[in-house]
């Protein structure tokens, strides 16, 4: 494999760890090359990387590399999230919503833990254009505010009530089981069809 | 207990019908009635007697070919064509007109949903990041004022998106190629394991392994090597663990 | 700004925006720019990040520009992530997605027509997985729900739109030229048959 290619790959696994990067051992596992390589493209890379055609660079913490963007971009991504049409700054918030409207009633740190990110933010702004509301306390020791959707929340979406709420994506689960099934029965097969053979 | 299980894996009669058709290396353009009836119905009470739950969809097809096979054999009678003119003359058709163009049509989009898998085979290929967190470039402010423009499908959409986001950040390098084990490699760690433990062991304990492929051939071999006398299972109350024996019996 | 600047700048956008694209308006509006300028921006891009060194590539699925890894490199990520279609879908789901791809807007019961079997399960597992959704009612008396694909279905396909659908496999046409072969030889054989008779 040419140092070209693995670049390339190095380039793409960086990508695809996104936020959360990727360190060196993992980058020389999927590579099968030795970390002193792994340090060559990467140094490489990030040589490349400053170029000001590109806007991206690497960020390492002690062997953990990153992608990121260039900070002196930062005023487009601001203007971004900004946009009228920003689907990313939505993203936060529908995530959220779609929590509460199937969970509720249900507390901001459940809200985190489904979605793996500090939701304080969305929370307050769908607050704030009124698509949810506290509704109650936990019963807990934190008696944590408790959060459900409005009648607002049904205007927008043309609910009639949240009976009409479209039913969850819970289909991960019908299809494993459908898999289950169908190893079942492909793996009883075979058994039959070595017993007709042994016959 | 019971398995509800559709028939074999097709997709219903049509499906079904296209496989018999395939199987038997028939024309689809001219279908011997006869024939294909037959066959559908033997693959019918092949169902019934293993106690399958049969669709009412293929027991109104094999209805239609029934009624569709007499009708090919019933002659037609010289005076009734006389009477009944201009009912025969619709009635001309070759009835399984109407049947081909249905199997016809509905292969079409079996062989279109096997192009749509192959794209999304594609597709998968190509791999991609969940968005960055922008968060922190919002200002409180502006977005206040802001109206949702969005759908309930674009709210499921983001659900969706953050179920999938959470599958892939979860496992890091935990991706192990699934390695296959037969059910006769299976029986004989099964035996083994007895042996080390004094000839019996707890049937939980025989599920070493999480993952579903494994777990099924555990089963399997379990019941296989039940069916050859060799083990012996025991269970003093209901729910309790069952304990798996070796018996005195044959060995493999 | 130097079109190096944007093409840089486009590039972090992308890269923020992941898996959920951006169309050209939402980069026109960032940078300022017109439509035009983008396009031939993405189009420098595009060509850059097809040398061999580079790792990302430049789709377009669903009127969105992301940025994704290269298909030939697959093999590395499938050592390290899970693939973003993860979710494959039983046969059943597919045959009624393509039957709703191809004949849309299309109601429940002309596609059960189609396949011979109910298909209200499928329905609500697409529905879920947000590949299909209502677009309307039928005229006649029920006002049936009628059904289409979202902007998610292409992307979970990598369309650019629905024209880029392959063309539905037409097998009446192959049929009927076919029965005209197979006519024309049986024809031909009766009169060779014949015709060695005669002889």
């Amino acid at each position: 494999m040419s140092d070209t290619h693995h670049q390339a790959v190095i380039e793409g696994l960086l990508f695809v760890s996104g936020d959360e990067g990727l360190d060196e051992k993992q980058i020389r596992d999927v590579l099968d090359i030795d970390i002193e390589e792994v340090r060559r493209h990467i140094d490489v890379l990030r040589q490349r990387f400053e170029s000001e055609e590109r806007g991206l660079q690497i960020v390492d913490w002690a062997g953990h590399y990153q992608l990121t963007t260039k900070p002196e971009h930062a005023e487009y991504f601001k203007r971004l999230v900004e946009s009228p049409q920003s689907t990313t700054l939505s993203q936060a918030a529908l995530e959220t919503l779609a929590i509460i409207a199937y969970k509720q009633p249900i507390a901001r740190v459940d809200v985190e833990d489904l979605r793996g990110v500090k939701s304080e933010r969305p929370i307050r702004t769908l607050q704030a254009k009124g698509l949810i509301q506290e509704v109650g306390r936990s019963e807990g020791t934190g008696r944590a505010i408790l959060y459900g959707t409005t009648s607002g929340f049904l205007d927008q979406f043309g609910l009639r009530s949240l009976d009409e709420l479209p039913p969850l994506p819970d289909t991960e689960v019908d299809s494993s089981i459908e898999n289950e099934v169908d190893l079942f029965f492909s793996q009883f097969e075979k058994v039959e069809q070595e017993h007709e053979s042994t016959e | 207990m019971e398995y509800s299980v559709k028939i074999d894996r097709f997709e219903g009669p049509l499906d079904l019908l296209l496989h018999l058709i395939q199987k038997n290396d028939l024309d689809i353009y001219d279908i011997p009635v006869a024939e294909i009836t037959d066959q559908y119905l033997s693959y019918i009470h092949t169902m019934q007697v293993l106690q399958l739950d049969i669709a009412s969809e293929y027991l109104v097809m094999a209805a239609t070919l029934v009624e569709m096979k007499s009708r090919m054999l019933l002659p037609v009678h010289e005076d009734e064509l006389d009477d009944q003119d201009w009912l025969i003359e619709e009635d001309e058709e070759d009835p399984r007109e109407a049947l081909m163009h249905r199997l016809l049509e509905y292969r079409r989009f079996k062989e279109a949903a096997e192009g749509l898998k192959v794209r999304e085979q594609e597709r998968s290929e190509q791999y991609s990041k969940p968005v960055t967190n922008l968060e922190p470039y919002i200002e409180e402010e502006t977005n206040k004022n802001e109206s949702i423009n969005a759908s309930l499908y674009d709210m499921l959409d983001a659900f969706q998106k953050m179920l999938q986001r959470k599958v892939k950040s979860d496992p890091a390098i935990t991706t192990v190629p699934r390695e296959e084990i037969s059910i006769e490699d299976r029986m004989g760690e099964i035996m083994d394991t007895l042996s080390t433990n004094g000839g019996k062991q707890s049937f939980n304990k025989m599920f070493v392994r999480s993952d579903r492929s494994f777990a099924v051939v555990t089963f399997l071999a379990i019941l296989e090597l039940m069916k050859g006398n060799v083990i012996q299972c025991e269970q003093s109350f209901n729910f309790e663990d069952i304990i798996i024996y070796k018996t005195g019996g044959e060995s493999l």
